[in-house]
């Protein structure tokens, strides 16, 4: 096989595919996939310095034949749909298309060398003609527009803008300050670890007032056993975690 | 090259220059006598004229140029001044419609409620003296204020743009609870 | 008017404006039925042709445009400048056909046929006023609509989109056939 050929010379893997099976002289109806796959993934490989952007599109297709490939190696399950469709139907029917616009393609580049023969001429038209303007005649202009049908557009224009808006996203609402700061709590748990020894991580938890306080509470937990500052155990899932510090003075 | 093809040629030859070519240029293409190019030419000329051709040829000096018969230039005119229609398009409409409701605004105001550039819309507008500058606005850029003009209020035969067909609010609350249905929907595809 | 002197009034009227013209503009300026100057612009179009005149009419969608014979290309290229001639690749040549077949189509519907982006391409043609935007598609991302232009058919000598080849797979595998030929020969190089 021919490596030397260098994949920019092929417009596209649908391209390179016809010319793999035009060169095989198989059957595009039925392709041996697996002899295909082979040979494009060859191609593929001898590529590799080829430039990411034409790559992807060819890595695309090597993808779908790879999955074409496992499909028809896998055993056909009985299902109660009395067929079930080759696996290579869409590609078929996608080289047939892409084939038959190249085909199409050369015809028209025949044609356009025959119209090049003609020549024009620049138009020569006098400047009084040419540049002549029609005075607007506002009445006429205007005449079927009402202010009704004014404001029936713009209603239209506005809701066109409503539907343009996310209203998700713009449910959100603005972003705020967090009222928990991950640094006030870490002081206040460094602090208080060290004046109590064993305490628990529900017993942190009395008296916080949101589920950000939870939150970050449970972060600071985490982030002081990295530190080892403290030492936790949990017995059981979700029983309470036990906390023993070791920055007691 | 008989006298028919020759004819031909230099029939192309004038069209396409469009300028005064010489009888000598013509003849070195064709590898002919100078002399031969000149008789043509001028059996040519003849030719056009007594057959009240819509095209001439125009012998300037020793050159030869293709023109028009005289009598065309009243069709161009006619031509020229044809009643074009101008007609509002959709785009012109509704950028018209976010300036009567919306004055003063600026080009990126339109903008942004139409979700496209507006600039070829709202010079159309101005053209048709539907619109008007009314001055820049203080704000980084200075960018211009539109407005709409008197031609706009005779043309719906009201006094000011206060009498424009007021927008309904519950109208409005509606498109914006539609708008949220339809994006519901879409997050459960 | 009598049909001697409108067919020299429109061959005027077409040296004059150099580009396509409708007959619709015609038959204003000459306060006479469009079927009349469709009917003398047909006639004078057969009769260039059966004079064999360096000038022809061409037909392009519903206008015309006069044009010069193609017989007397090779004059004519040793005398007048060459129209500038751009080299379609054939990326470009998939591509517009794609478009000329399936317009009005987005360009997602063409990557789909080729397997590859055609951004650049489409920009390309369009940068060649081979191609033109539609509008856009009323569909999820409104995107834009790409179909061929009159220069389209200008260079490629058919009158509509109508006259374009059929796509009949009989004659495609002709095609494929003369295009492997022509890659042998190419490939022999």
């Amino acid at each position: 096989m021919d490596l030397n050929f260098k994949l920019q010379q092929f417009e596209g893997p649908l391209d390179l595919l016809l010319h793999l099976i035009d060169k095989n002289k198989m059957d595009i109806f039925d392709i041996p996939i697996v002899e295909i796959t082979a040979q494009y993934m060859e191609y593929i490989r001898a590529m590799k310095e080829a430039n990411l952007d034409v790559m992807s599109e060819f890595l695309v297709m090597a993808a779908t034949l790879l999955k074409i490939k496992s499909k028809m190696l896998l055993p056909i399950e009985e299902t109660e749909d009395e067929e079930e469709e080759d696996p290579r139907a869409e590609l078929v029917k996608q080289l047939l298309e892409y084939k038959m616009y190249k085909c199409i393609s050369y015809e028209l580049r025949d044609r356009q060398v025959d119209a090049n023969n003609v020549y024009f001429k620049v138009p020569t038209i006098p400047d009084e003609v040419s540049k002549y303007e029609q005075p607007v005649d506002l009445d006429e202009l205007m005449s079927d527009i009402t202010l009704s049908k004014l404001n029936a557009i713009f209603n239209s224009v506005i809701k066109r803008q409503e539907n343009r808006v996310d209203p998700v996203r713009s449910k959100f609402g603005k972003i705020e300050k967090e009222e928990v700061s991950l640094e006030d709590k870490m002081n206040y748990m460094l602090e208080f670890a060290r004046h109590n020894r064993n305490f628990s991580f529900r017993q942190l938890l009395e008296g916080q007032r949101s589920k950000m306080d939870t939150i970050v509470t449970f972060l600071v937990i985490l982030e002081m056993m990295k530190a080892g500052q403290i030492f936790i155990v949990q017995e059981n899932t979700f029983d309470d975690i036990k906390i023993e510090s070791k920055m007691v003075a | 090259m008989d006298k028919n093809e020759m004819e031909s040629v230099i029939e192309g030859i004038l069209f396409t220059m469009g300028d005064s070519v010489e009888p000598g240029r013509i003849a070195k293409a064709l590898e002919v006598d100078k002399s031969e190019v000149i008789e043509c030419l001028d059996s040519m000329k003849t030719r056009y004229e007594e057959e009240n051709r819509g095209i001439r040829l125009m012998k300037l000096d020793d050159s030869y140029q293709m023109c028009t018969s005289p009598d065309i230039y009243e069709y161009l005119i006619k031509i020229a001044k044809q009643p074009k229609k101008y007609v509002l398009t959709e785009v012109l409409l509704e950028t018209l419609s976010i300036i009567a409701y919306k004055q003063p605004v600026t080009k990126s105001e339109i903008e942004k409620i139409r979700g496209v550039s507006c600039g070829h819309a709202v010079n159309k507008l101005v053209e048709y003296n539907l619109v008007t500058e009314l001055g820049r606005l203080d704000a980084p850029g200075r960018p211009m204020l539109f407005g709409t003009t008197e031609d706009f209020l005779r043309s719906f035969g009201v006094s000011s743009i206060e009498e424009l067909p007021e927008l309904n609010p519950v109208q409005i609350e509606e498109f914006k609870q539609e708008a949220e249905e339809e994006a519901k929907v879409a997050l459960n595809i």
